[in-house]
């Protein structure tokens, strides 16, 4: 443990202790006062309200310049909020106000009064950071200020500019609502505020009728996915409620932690539905049966929920959850609308499609991982979902030749990965892969705008190439980008994907033993695939020969305000590699070496820890030393998948198809009807392709856009236009329908008195 | 003295109510479909007034009062719409009327 | 069988077939003249239940100036010509059936009901005061205010509604 | 002998004063009309319209703070319920007048009779709220339908309101005579009409034979106030009545009459419930409420006209509302009938506690409050939008109408956006908030296949909410499209509406306390 206690300045503390120690306590002492900051977390969702408000209202009379500076000063001043914010969490002295007793350290939070009140059912306008939200935070308002940058350039010939950047502003203003939110209620605020922005911006080019059917895809997946948050929250409230009646004096342990008496003030002064109070009931609910306390196998005997366990209440609600964060972080089978979502503008893609708005199920996962530890049948269920998410839209990624197209496929693979790794319990591995994830999916995205850009809006891969030497900013970034996401070594998403890998080799779930070790199995197909994929995408893109029918012959890089934020991500995702090195001691004061985000993270994620300590669901069995084995084996996944296709791409297929040679040798051979070109293409692009196709077919063709979109809008109209035939307009065929409903109430009303 | 039973007077109360009832679905004539509503009104009137008699309170008495000055004021606003509705129309059949529907 | 009896069954009938006559008669003017003969007879159905009171008013108001206004209305019209039923169709099969059951039940509920009685009334004054306009003007005025008012309100309402509406041109 | 002091009159002063506001505007008309170009400038007639609603809805909001009590012989009850759908209805009523005075000009029909009527029909929902007696509730659901007979057959353009007056004219009398001879039994089996009387003497006997007539009667108002509420499938009226009605009626009708409405279905069902069987209100207005909720929500799903779409959806809001009321009738599990031990001893009698329905009524309250606004901010646009050269052609509520509203007058369209959140259920609009409230009360109650159902028809609305706001938004508009004229009073109204549907979804605290603090003042 480090001291702190004379630390002043950088400088001189620099002078007598080693430099590690100095960052440790500089990041410990912030030199601002803490103690009142929370009071001024509403201004960072304050900021770009304003900066919507303005561009939306005066944008068109105040000019393209004083609205990129209204947006971008109003981000970045939440950005700069957002920093101090982020740096107030960090001394082991802040504390939020928790009215359930136990201390809540690492965090600032204010409570703004009552929002609403009912009986016993309050919500607080309450807002809280901790270090799970302080970084989010920063990712959205530091990724989100690069993209209004690199916006004021993409968009400059734009006419509804103004439109654009108060859209984005109100993204990101909702982001930041979900993130801030220390209760439910808020965060569905932020959740459908987020979903509405999406939704705007999708269709901000709204000409095309495949994009209005796109942006009515989102729409349908996204209400299935708040039916179920909705849902999720009632029985929540219910479990409580009945929890609260039935639970024993035994429940409330006095450790110091609270009574019952303390358990049922908090919840008058917080509310059932705030993460405080989710807290509570998650720790004061234990799992060993135990005839004294009421525990996870106990039926509840009160309200609507009468005869149901709680513990098989926990698993619907988390279900209902899983629903709700399927719809939001495109999970199987509702992600097909973010492949879609990719009508709108490249930027808007990069920031919701890819950064932020997305990782929103994993956010509210990592929020209630406490809830989540609770039931193995959910966090089974999560993995299992993750798993086949992310192997579905790897495998559909290899049939698309769409630079955007692609990048979505992969996003949504990746958010596989996240859920991965909610399901084996390892939060951290999960959020450390959405930071590592934004910084180097957004700089991917951007990177293809700009490519875009510089090529008169060629989205074609192979109607791209050898844009290597013409755009090297782009390329050079790119690069760095993709080498990220295929997990090559000295960068952040080798350590982030093989964290969650880790994870799921060596836990495991009671009652489910194999389940994780096929979703294992199932990440690394997937790892290698996407090393695959995307060196494919690279190579084609930026190496070889100009396309003969590519749009322009000579592509141009972009101004300044685009290549700044690509250099600005692209040295993150190389940066963020600090957070997935296991160097730190354990919190727990035992085990092996943290990672600096695990370390990090510890005091948000110590509840749920704890609980799978108590309960046994989850068990993981911990390594001495670092995993040399499994990273070797991660990284040769990777470097396989990945070299393979640069073989291919590179050195074997002209973009053409026909096949050419490095060498006169080859080119001989195959004259000679040696045919390798077609070989590969039977026994590996065909399959895949083939596999792919069927996939897309059965799930996007038929379940989604058949069954759930149209067959819901046929449904509908059907039924809809049965009741139309009945409003005939006659007067007296509506007195009729009037006195057969009188007359069958009437009867139902005689049956129960006779 | 034998009284009549007043289930016999609210069993022909029901009567002309559902005389009333069937007129409205099925005249064609809108006049005759607001007097089979008249109808309608003085079964409930006869109801009361039956009801009064058996337990001795004018409550009865007044609700039939009070529905009669209803009964009026609804003819006087009835009848100047259907006269509206003739002036714009031409006609005031019932099954005429379905500019708006679906 | 005492003359009330009689007299109850006169009406009964007398009052079940005029508005029967109301329904099916093809005429608009016929209709009208049937309800009006509803109504006195009706008149004399309360006269049984000694609502004697009522009774006039129900000839005066009813029989005497709502009556007179349809047929005011029927003759500006020159709606005197046969109009049948409106035309088959499965609502109105549905609505007679309804009001068939609604019948039904009604009746069944009826016939359950205890027998009357006048038990309440604990001398012949009471039962000669019953029903008087005296003794419904004493409750009317000094209990029945709010409706009474709101009766008034009511009126004035209908009044300006009947002229905005019968207005040829706004 | 039975006096009157003033304290009897305190609930009435609203509706009088409504009402003196009324006349006031008859005599001016009556005056003014033979001053020589008295009717070239006739702005003054909304005037005080709105002054008279804002001192109507002054005098509601200190009555809510009065003690509950039972006034003017039995036939009136003076509680927060009456005094806060006064307020309401006040409101309504003021932003109508508002919204009729571009709306009339526009169409060179500006009359002091018709806000007269409008005023007449708010002094009628407001002592409709009320009522306490039978024949005292019907004569004053007579004095607000009357007032809104005239209202919708009111302009003479084209063949729409003449037939809309003429069709809820002939239905409204019908389901009225059905009320009137449901009451007509219920005296049979009770004696008397008054509620509180009802309540004790079901309460008292079991009523054994009398059942019957209890039920029958029972089931008969019901019916007639389901007509009134627009209850599936008693609702069939309420998309042609609305279409046909001028804009500004079509708006009081649905946001005040429904509200009146449901207060008194509400202190009604109070008064019977001890006289049924525990299952029974609790079956019907289930059953009415699902069948509103689905059938409204889906019969909306296909309107391209946005007047009939509002229509639909201000019958699926009815189910929303309908959820609420069931909510208050549902018997807890397992012990059948046990909600009746509660309910008989409710506040809206004027009698003791029940708090736990305080949250319900309190939901219910704050709902019809939320719908009121926002349904009158979204006919405010549309009455804007209307062009009477269209009318007779039925398509100039047509969605295409929307097409470009953003570029062209984006205050119009934030409000309408706004609006459309809010029907939809969207936070943080006053919508999210009234649904949240209710759908709780639901759970809490037990019914949570209802609240799912719920929820999921209002996820299903907020597509063809949300069309409108693509449209808006998102669509260019035609070419030659005429921009229609503006008003200062209809932007006044527009945005005191839309100011109210966001202002009360982001900061409901002060209703909503101010709600708990009236109910705990009922239940005392």
């Amino acid at each position: 443990m480090i001291d702190c206690s004379d630390f002043q300045s950088f400088g001189q503390y620099f002078s007598t202790h080693g430099f590690t120690d100095t960052v440790t306590c500089f990041v410990q002492n912030p030199p601002f006062n803490t103690a009142n900051i929370g009071n001024s977390l509403w201004m960072i969702i304050a900021l770009p309200i304003l900066g919507a408000f303005f561009c939306g209202v005066f944008g068109k009379f105040m000019g393209r310049s004083n609205t990129h500076l209204i947006a971008s000063a109003s981000v970045f001043g939440s950005f700069l909020l957002s920093v101090m914010v982020f740096w107030a969490v960090n001394p082991s002295s802040t504390v939020a106000p928790n009215p359930f007793g136990s201390t809540l350290r690492y965090a600032v939070g204010a409570d703004y009064g009552t929002w609403f009140q009912a009986g016993d059912f309050r919500v607080n306008f309450g807002l809280l950071a901790d270090h799970l939200s302080a970084s989010m935070l920063m990712v959205i308002t530091g990724v989100g200020f690069l993209i209004h940058l690199y916006s004021t350039s993409y968009m400059s010939h734009d006419k509804a500019y103004w439109r654009y950047f108060a859209y984005l502003n109100l993204f990101v203003a909702m982001m930041l609502t979900l993130v801030l939110a220390d209760s439910l209620v808020l965060l569905f605020v932020g959740w459908e505020g987020v979903g509405m922005c999406s939704y705007l911006l999708i269709g901000f080019w709204y000409d095309d009728p495949a994009k209005a059917f796109a942006g009515r895809k989102a729409f349908i997946t996204n209400r299935i996915g708040d039916f179920g948050f909705l849902v999720a929250c009632f029985l929540l409230v219910l479990t409580m409620g009945a929890f609260t009646l039935q639970a024993k004096n035994n429940n409330f342990p006095g450790d110091g932690t609270g009574s019952s008496q303390v358990f049922k003030a908090g919840l008058s002064a917080k509310g059932p539905l705030s993460f405080a109070a989710i807290d509570a009931f998650t720790r004061a609910l234990p799992s060993k049966a135990d005839s004294n306390q009421v525990t996870l196998s106990t039926v509840i005997d009160n309200g609507p929920l009468k005869g149901f366990a709680y513990g098989a209440m926990v698993t619907v609600i988390l279900l209902c959850f899983l629903l709700g964060a399927a719809g939001k972080s495109a999970q199987f089978p509702l992600y097909v609308w973010l492949p879609d979502a990719m009508a709108g503008p490249t930027p808007v893609s990069a920031l919701i499609h890819a950064a932020t708005m997305v990782t929103a199920g994993i956010y509210l996962f990592c929020r209630l991982s406490y809830l989540v530890v609770l039931s193995p049948t959910a966090m089974a269920v999560i993995a299992v979902t993750g798993g086949i998410t992310a192997l579905l839209a790897a495998l559909i990624a290899f049939a698309q030749d769409d630079i955007k197209k692609i990048l979505a496929y992969s996003t949504v693979s990746q958010l596989g990965f996240m859920f991965m790794a909610i399901g084996a319990g390892a939060f951290w591995a999960a959020f450390l892969h959405v930071v590592t994830h934004a910084f180097f999916k957004a700089c991917l995205f951007l990177g293809a705008g700009s490519v875009m850009h510089g090529n008169a809006e060629e989205t074609n891969i192979k109607k791209l190439g050898g844009l290597s030497k013409e755009m090297p900013v782009t390329w050079a970034t790119f690069l760095i980008s993709t080498l990220a996401i295929t997990g090559m070594v000295p960068l952040s998403g080798f350590f982030s994907k093989d964290a969650i890998l880790h994870a799921l080799h060596t836990t495991t779930l009671e009652g489910y033993e194999h389940i994780l070790h096929w979703v294992w199995y199932v990440g690394l197909a997937t790892a290698a695939c996407t090393a695959f994929y995307m060196m494919r995408l690279y190579v084609l893109t930026f190496h070889g020969t100009r396309a003969p029918d590519a749009k322009v012959p000579h592509a141009h890089e972009s101004d300044w305000q685009m290549t700044l934020p690509l250099v600005v991500l692209a040295m993150l995702a190389i940066a963020a590699v600090a957070h997935g090195i296991p160097v730190m001691e354990n919190a727990n004061r035992e085990g092996p070496l943290q990672t600096v985000m695990e370390n990090y993270l510890h005091p948000v994620f110590q509840n749920a820890m704890r609980s799978i300590e108590a309960t046994g669901f989850v068990t993981v069995e911990h390594e001495e030393g670092l995993p040399w084995g499994a990273w070797g084996m991660a990284w040769a996944i990777a470097l396989a998948g990945g070299g393979l296709s640069i073989v291919l791409y590179r050195f074997v297929f002209k973009r053409d198809g026909q096949w050419s040679g490095p060498a006169e040798f080859i080119r001989s051979l195959a004259q000679h009807k040696f045919y390798v070109d077609e070989l590969y293409e039977l026994l590996v692009i065909r399959p895949v392709k083939f596999v792919s196709f069927i996939f897309f077919k059965i799930v996007d063709s038929l379940l989604i856009d058949t069954v759930a979109v149209r067959g819901t809008a046929w449904v509908t109209a059907q039924t809809g236009a049965a009741l139309r035939y009945l409003q005939s307009g006659d007067a007296q065929s509506y007195a009729a329908i009037m006195t057969l409903g009188l007359m069958c109430a009437l009867f139902y009303a005689l049956f129960k008195v006779l | 003295m034998q009284l009549v039973p007043t289930q016999h007077y609210l069993i022909l109360a029901a009567v002309l109510f559902c005389l009333g009832m069937l007129g409205v679905l099925v005249r064609r004539n809108a006049l005759v479909v607001f007097m089979c509503v008249e109808l309608m009104l003085n079964a409930a009137n006869l109801t009361f007034l039956a009801f009064a008699r058996e337990r001795g309170d004018v409550t009865g008495h007044l609700s039939a009062f009070f529905i009669i000055a209803v009964a009026a004021a609804e003819a006087a606003v009835g009848l100047a719409i259907v006269i509206a509705v003739f002036r714009s129309r031409g006609t005031v059949n019932i099954d005429e009327l379905h500019t708006m529907k679906h | 069988m005492s003359a009330e009896f009689v007299l109850f069954w006169v009406f009964a009938i007398a009052t079940a077939m005029s508005a029967l006559g109301v329904i099916v008669t093809k005429n608009p003017i016929a209709s009208a003249m049937s309800l009006v003969a509803t109504f006195f007879f009706l008149a004399g159905i309360y006269v049984l239940l000694w609502a004697h009171t009522v009774a006039v008013l129900q000839v005066m108001v009813y029989a005497g100036a709502i009556m007179v206004l349809f047929l005011f209305v029927i003759m500006l019209l020159s709606l005197g010509e046969d109009t049948s039923m409106t035309k088959f169709s499965p609502t109105r099969i549905i609505g007679g059936v309804a009001t068939a059951g609604l019948l039904a039940a009604l009746v069944l509920a009826f016939r359950k009901l205890p027998e009357a009685s006048t038990g309440w009334a604990a001398s012949v004054d009471q039962l000669k005061a019953f029903g008087t306009l005296s003794q419904l003007g004493d409750v009317l005025y000094k209990q029945w205010l709010f409706p009474f008012e709101a009766v008034s309100l009511l009126l004035l309402v209908a009044i300006v509604g009947a002229v905005v509406v019968a207005k040829p041109r706004i | 002998m039975p006096s009157f002091s003033i304290q009897d009159f305190m609930p009435i002063f609203p509706a009088a004063i409504l009402a003196v506001g009324a006349m006031a505007l008859l005599l001016s008309e009556a005056f003014l009309v033979s001053v020589p170009h008295a009717s070239a400038s006739r702005g003054y007639q909304a005037v005080i319209g709105v002054i008279t609603a804002a001192f109507a809805g002054t005098v509601a909001f200190h009555n809510a703070f009065e003690d509950p009590r039972v006034v003017l012989q039995g036939f009136a009850v003076l509680d927060p319920f009456s005094s806060f759908v006064t307020v309401v209805v006040a409101v309504t009523v003021g932003l109508a007048v508002l919204l009729s005075a571009g709306f009339l000009k526009h169409r060179n029909a500006e009359r002091g009779e018709f806000y007269a009527l409008m005023l007449f029909a708010a002094a009628g929902m407001s002592l409709l709220a009320l009522s306490a007696e039978f024949i005292t509730l019907f004569v004053n659901l007579e004095v607000l339908s009357v007032a809104t007979y005239a209202l919708t057959a009111y302009l003479r353009r084209g063949t729409r309101p003449a037939e809309a007056g003429f069709k809820y004219f002939i239905l409204g009398a019908f389901s009225g005579a059905l009320l009137l001879y449901g009451a007509a039994l219920l005296y049979g089996a009770t004696g008397t009409t008054k509620l509180a009387g009802m309540a004790e003497v079901l309460r008292a006997a079991s009523s054994g034979d009398k059942a019957w007539l209890v039920y029958c009667g029972m089931v008969l108002v019901a019916t007639g106030f389901a007509f009134k509420v627009a209850a599936v499938p008693f609702h069939m009226w309420t998309p042609d009545v609305y279409e046909g009605a001028p804009t500004p009626v079509t708006a009081l009708m649905s946001a005040g009459v429904k509200a009146a409405a449901f207060v008194a279905l509400i202190r009604v069902f109070v008064a019977l419930a001890p006289g049924l069987g525990p299952q029974v209100p609790f079956v019907l207005f289930g059953g009415l409420a699902l069948l509103t909720m689905v059938a409204g929500n889906l019969m909306a799903l296909p309107q391209r006209n946005v007047k009939r779409m509002l229509a639909y959806s201000s019958v699926a809001h009815a189910g929303y509302v309908l959820l609420g009321v069931t909510a208050l009738f549902a018997p807890a599990a397992g012990t059948e009938g046990h909600g009746m031990g509660v309910l008989s001893a409710s506040p809206l009698l004027g009698q003791v506690p029940a708090s736990a329905h305080a949250d319900i009524y309190k939901a219910i309250l704050f709902y019809l409050l939320g719908y009121a606004v926002t349904t009158i901010g979204s006919f405010g646009v549309l009455a804007a939008l209307e062009r009477r050269e269209d009318e007779t052609r039925g398509t100039t509520w047509d969605l295409d109408r929307f097409a470009g509203l953003a570029h062209s007058k984006p205050g119009w369209a934030i409000a309408m956006a706004a609006c459309m959140l809010s029907l939809g259920g969207i936070p943080p609009t006053v919508g999210f908030m009234g649904k949240l409230l209710v759908f709780r009360a639901a759970v809490d109650a037990g019914l949570l296949g209802l609240a799912i159902v719920g929820v999921l028809t209002s996820a299903a609305a907020a597509y063809y909410y949300l069309r409108v706001v693509v449209y808006m938004f998102m669509r260019n508009a035609a070419e030659g499209a005429a921009v229609p004229e503006r008003h200062w009073q209809t932007d006044v109204a527009l945005a005191v509406a839309t100011a109210g549907v966001i202002l009360l979804g982001i900061l409901p605290g002060p209703v909503t306390a101010w709600l708990t603090q009236a109910t705990m003042l009922a239940l005392r």
